[in-house]
């Protein structure tokens, strides 16, 4: 785990409310694997207070050396606040931090879906799978509200993914919920995915995981939580999972620390969709 | 970073003596492990663990924080692992460290409070007990133990009477007069008090009309408090006859002598460990620069030198 | 800006009935006069003047407020013209506006109030009396009313039986627990309870070791103690069997929605006004946005409906 | 009294503390008064919370129309940031406020005391006399702590001002306080000013008023309080004035409200120097 200041390369609105931001810090773009992730503090100010988590969205080992690029969506003040961010500014990163994606053991093949946003941690993902020599078919099935949500499809073409759209309003792919869609096409194919990764809003994950345990797949699940240290140390990131053998309590694990990736079958899902 | 000047930051509370006033705040800084790659534990004056009672806890369910202006809203709900797995898990790894470790411990009732303490007693590697009140009385329905002196007198006896190890009685703010509850504390043989804990608080979502807390209320820590921080301690101080530590708020070194120069003898760090995890290393360093500017050698010549007109 | 929609912002407080809830609280709009330009006062609510006493009063002497995170102290020390200069000349001023004028005023004595009560009832223009009692009471050896039931009863009934005017008891936080001064309050016949006043606090300059208050101690308001308002009104809410008023570190009309959201059917709004002049007209255009978002027509479809888990 | 959003021109250091910084406001412009001030809120945040008062230094009536400038010093957090914006962004500013400085009754001499940062409001000052036809002879005695406080000497030199300088350290001019300097000038004069116009530290500001009272000579001291409102809402910014005729009570003024700029005689001064 690392403290640092990080100089921004450039930080280019790719729609409405997404942006792209590359920084240089070669000490964690060397140590971060997929699905970890970054406590990010956004200036030097007490107003918002907590650090942000985002995840690496691209890792660019050689150009520069040592950098990479988050993608992120304006939702609240501190993304606000990041997106007004120049280049030539500097965040502060704590990390790498947390449990990322396990890699596929077999060479088998490949399901990514995102939600939104969700898409941020799966190019990363996508590349390390690749380089690691995975010749399975790979698929992504990307679902957003609209067509503005669906960025970064060319890349995951150009790594040899299939991608399937959906989106709420037809206006890109097809129209509905990806994960509607999904179990149709899966129940139609003739062999499974070895294994399902995924990210996005907390209903779209609840149902890949019912959906990936009814087919018998595993699933890697990269989970959300309001965040107070990141690290294990305050408690707050709590995420309802399977409690040990014999006890009845609830079990609350850390997002920050036990995840944020989870196997699907750890979760215990909640009605409310927080 | 400290030189070989001749500058002391060592204090003493009662039996308690530390080689630098900055400690970190239990529930901050989970049990040391989780920031020891960046904070080397043996630089900080001493490190309070996360709160533990006689059984483990699972915690409210989340959402269990919320930022506000200038602080957050927690309700984990004291969540921990319990004494057992913190004797068998953390303690071995703790007490080898050349740090004070002091545990932070509450219970349902006041027995609970007296078995913790019993039971810590005996244990390798605490240097103290720090007694958190700020928890519901089951027995009482609920109510807060810390906003009762008899509660505040009984717990503290209770502890007192079970151990050796320093006692710290930690105060919470939610009273009307922070004085009286100091002195049962203090009546009942604690050896140090600390505060404040955090400020009872709440936060809604206009959108969802929903608490922003699945507890609805939570304790508000952060820079937000160091002004009712800083004026508990300084209404302590001047009644007590025992050392206090002032906590609430403290983001810097500029807020750290604050609560020294109206008379705290060390202070914790909280929630700034989250915003910048170095935090404690720059206040250590930051209070030696501070003294060494003014041609003073030992951080006893600030502590209480407030200037009232 | 308000269209001729259907949408209706009234609401009633007991005896009084407002146009819209966003009233400014006292101390933090002068008389009304100095805003004016900015802020019609014929928009608002209502409007709480400064507070009044019998005498006039000088106030502290400087420095009277110091900044923190999220919030400011002040420590003004009640300055205001008195009770003679108020009527001879800020009423004839407010007298003519078409907007509900409180007056809020205070005593160092339980008959200070009920003085100022009955010199008030007579006066034209006045639409109700909002009692601080976050004063110390210089019989009581400087103690603060606020915080003991008994003399909150004895504030109470003072005012309540020499006026006929509606009478506001504006509580004070620094208390174990609010329900029970709200209780007091309700139960000596207050018609509708306001909170909160500010939250007793304090700050040092490190460099000088003096405090940044020349009176040490001040009242801490802004956007960094609105979780605790939050939770209080809530607490008092669900107790209360009068109207509440709800304030303390409203910014924003999220912030007001909050207050609404847990049961306040009114908000004030203080040291937001020396931000940003134009708060409350957004705040108020702001209900109406939110109720026109959600196809609602009444402001009293939203007050109260926090959804608890 | 405004509030309106204001456009930077530009915001340039003149020495490492100072800046000056141009904004755009017509309406602002064409009503404010020398010596009144504007209360700038920094950015649209809450941290730091409060407006910072100012005042106008230079007013630039046709370039471009209705802008003028401030001067301000670095001092803590909220010039800080003032000192990080650019050309294009805004502040909001709330104003004109205040009693300003009132122009000298007969064509005499005019005395200008500067104390450090306590020159901001005077250049605009001297415009404002010289262009009233002022033709008396003007002095300025301008004090800092080294030469580069020492700043826009020139400017008052073009509007014919005789220009004396103090510097603490001796680095430029003479060295000491200005205070002992001037009375030391002042009693070798043959004619004695009519007024003397001042700002400064209140130190410096109670030496300027006492030696005016001792020689007769009227003072007008623009002052400074810490300041919630700025508009006499808060009653904050008390300044110790003498009370009203029969009365015991100390009497506070509102430095926002009643000032800032007081006559020596009312002043009642206190022995800290805050
Ligand atoms: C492990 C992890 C990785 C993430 N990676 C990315 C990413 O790569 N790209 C991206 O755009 N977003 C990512 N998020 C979500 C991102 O952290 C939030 O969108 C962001 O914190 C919102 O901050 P804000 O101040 O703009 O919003 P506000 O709503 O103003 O924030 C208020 C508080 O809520 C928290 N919060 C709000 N939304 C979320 C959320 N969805 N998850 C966690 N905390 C939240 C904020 O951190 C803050 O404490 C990730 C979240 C987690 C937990
Ligand atoms: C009428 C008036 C006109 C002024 N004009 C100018 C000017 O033209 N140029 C200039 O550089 N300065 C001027 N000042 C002083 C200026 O307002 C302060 O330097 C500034 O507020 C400091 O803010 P800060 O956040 O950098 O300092 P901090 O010390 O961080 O501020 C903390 C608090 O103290 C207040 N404060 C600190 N110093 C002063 C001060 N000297 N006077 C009043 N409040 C203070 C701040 O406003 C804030 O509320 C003027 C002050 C007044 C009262
Ligand atoms: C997430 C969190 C968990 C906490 N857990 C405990 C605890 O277990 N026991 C305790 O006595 N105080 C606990 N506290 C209170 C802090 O120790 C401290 O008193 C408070 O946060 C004020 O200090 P700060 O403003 O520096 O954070 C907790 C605070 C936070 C923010
Ligand atoms: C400068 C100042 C003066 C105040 N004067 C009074 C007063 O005279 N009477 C009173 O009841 N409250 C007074 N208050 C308290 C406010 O009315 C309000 O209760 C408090 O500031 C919390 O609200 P806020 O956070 O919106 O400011 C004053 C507050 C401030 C900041
Ligand atoms: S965010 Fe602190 S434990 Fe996970
Ligand atoms: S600053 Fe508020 S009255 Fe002067």
């Amino acid at each position: 785990m690392l403290l640092r200041n990080a100089k921004i390369l450039f930080n280019n609105p790719v729609s409405l409310e997404l942006y792209h931001m590359a920084l240089v810090c070669p000490d964690i773009a060397a140590t971060i694997q997929p699905g970890q992730f970054l406590m990010v503090r956004i200036q030097d100010r007490l107003d918002p207070l907590l650090r942000r988590p985002f995840a690496v969205h691209r890792l660019y080992p050689n150009d520069p050396p040592g950098s990479f690029e988050m993608l992120y969506k304006v939702v609240g003040r501190g993304t606000q606040l990041l997106s007004n961010m120049l280049a030539g500014d500097s965040v502060n990163l704590l990390g790498p931090l947390g449990r990322g994606f396990r890699l596929p053991e077999e060479k088998g093949s490949v399901l990514m879906v995102a939600g939104g946003i969700g898409i941020a941690p799966l190019p990363y993902l996508a590349e390390t799978i690749a380089a690691s020599g995975c010749k399975g078919p790979s698929v992504l099935w990307f679902g957003g509200k609209n067509s503005a949500d669906l960025v970064c499809v060319q890349h995951f073409n150009d790594l040899g993914f299939t991608v399937q759209l959906v989106t709420e309003d037809g206006s890109e792919g097809r129209k509905g919920l990806v994960t509607g869609h999904l179990e149709q096409w899966l129940t139609q194919q003739n062999e499974l995915p070895g294994v399902i990764y995924s990210c996005g809003p907390y209903p779209m994950q609840r149902s890949v995981a019912e959906m990936a345990a009814r087919l018998g797949i595993s699933s890697q699940l990269s989970m959300e939580a309001l965040m107070g240290c990141g690290v294990g140390a305050c408690l707050s990131c709590s995420l309802r999972c399977r409690p040990p053998e014999g006890t009845q309590e609830p079990h609350y694990a850390n997002v920050c620390q036990d995840g944020p990736v989870f196997d699907g079958e750890e979760i215990v899902w909640d009605e409310s969709s927080s | 970073m400290a030189n070989d000047s001749p500058i002391s930051l060592t204090v003493e509370l009662g039996p308690l003596r530390l080689k630098n006033p900055v400690m970190v705040a239990s529930g901050t800084f989970g049990y040391g492990q989780e920031y020891a790659e960046l904070v080397p534990p043996e630089r900080l004056g001493a490190m309070v663990v996360k709160g533990i009672s006689l059984e483990p806890r699972s915690g409210n369910p989340p959402p269990r924080i919320w930022e506000t202006c200038g602080g957050m809203l927690n309700a984990i709900g004291l969540q921990n692992v319990g004494l057992r797995a913190f004797v068998e898990e953390k303690l071995p790894w703790l007490n080898p460290l050349p740090v004070p470790v002091i545990v932070n411990l509450f219970g349902n009732t006041v027995e609970e409070y007296g078995k913790l303490a019993a039971a810590l007693d005996g244990q390798e590697g605490i240097a103290g007990l720090e007694i958190n009140i700020s928890c519901p009385n089951v027995k009482a329905g609920g109510m807060i133990f810390g906003s009762d002196p008899k509660m505040v007198f009984q717990v503290v006896s209770a502890v007192r009477s079970r151990t050796n190890l320093p006692v710290i009685t930690k105060l919470t703010p939610n009273v009307t007069d922070i004085t009286v509850t100091a002195r049962a504390a203090q009546d009942a043989g604690t050896d140090i008090l600390s505060l404040i804990n955090t400020v009872a608080g709440m936060a809604v979502d206009a959108q969802t009309r929903q608490p922003r807390l699945a507890n609805v209320v939570g304790g508000l820590s952060g820079p937000a408090i160091k002004p009712i921080a800083l004026r508990m301690v300084w209404q302590v101080v001047q009644v007590s006859t025992v050392p206090v530590i002032g906590l609430g708020g403290i983001v810097s070194v500029e807020d750290a002598l604050e609560f020294l120069i109206v008379g705290a003898k060390a202070i914790q760090v909280g929630t700034a460990n989250f915003i910048n995890p170095g935090v404690t290393l720059e206040i250590i360093d930051g209070l030696e620069d501070y003294l060494r500017q003014r041609n003073l050698e030992d951080i006893n010549e600030i502590i209480g030198t407030l200037e009232v007109p």
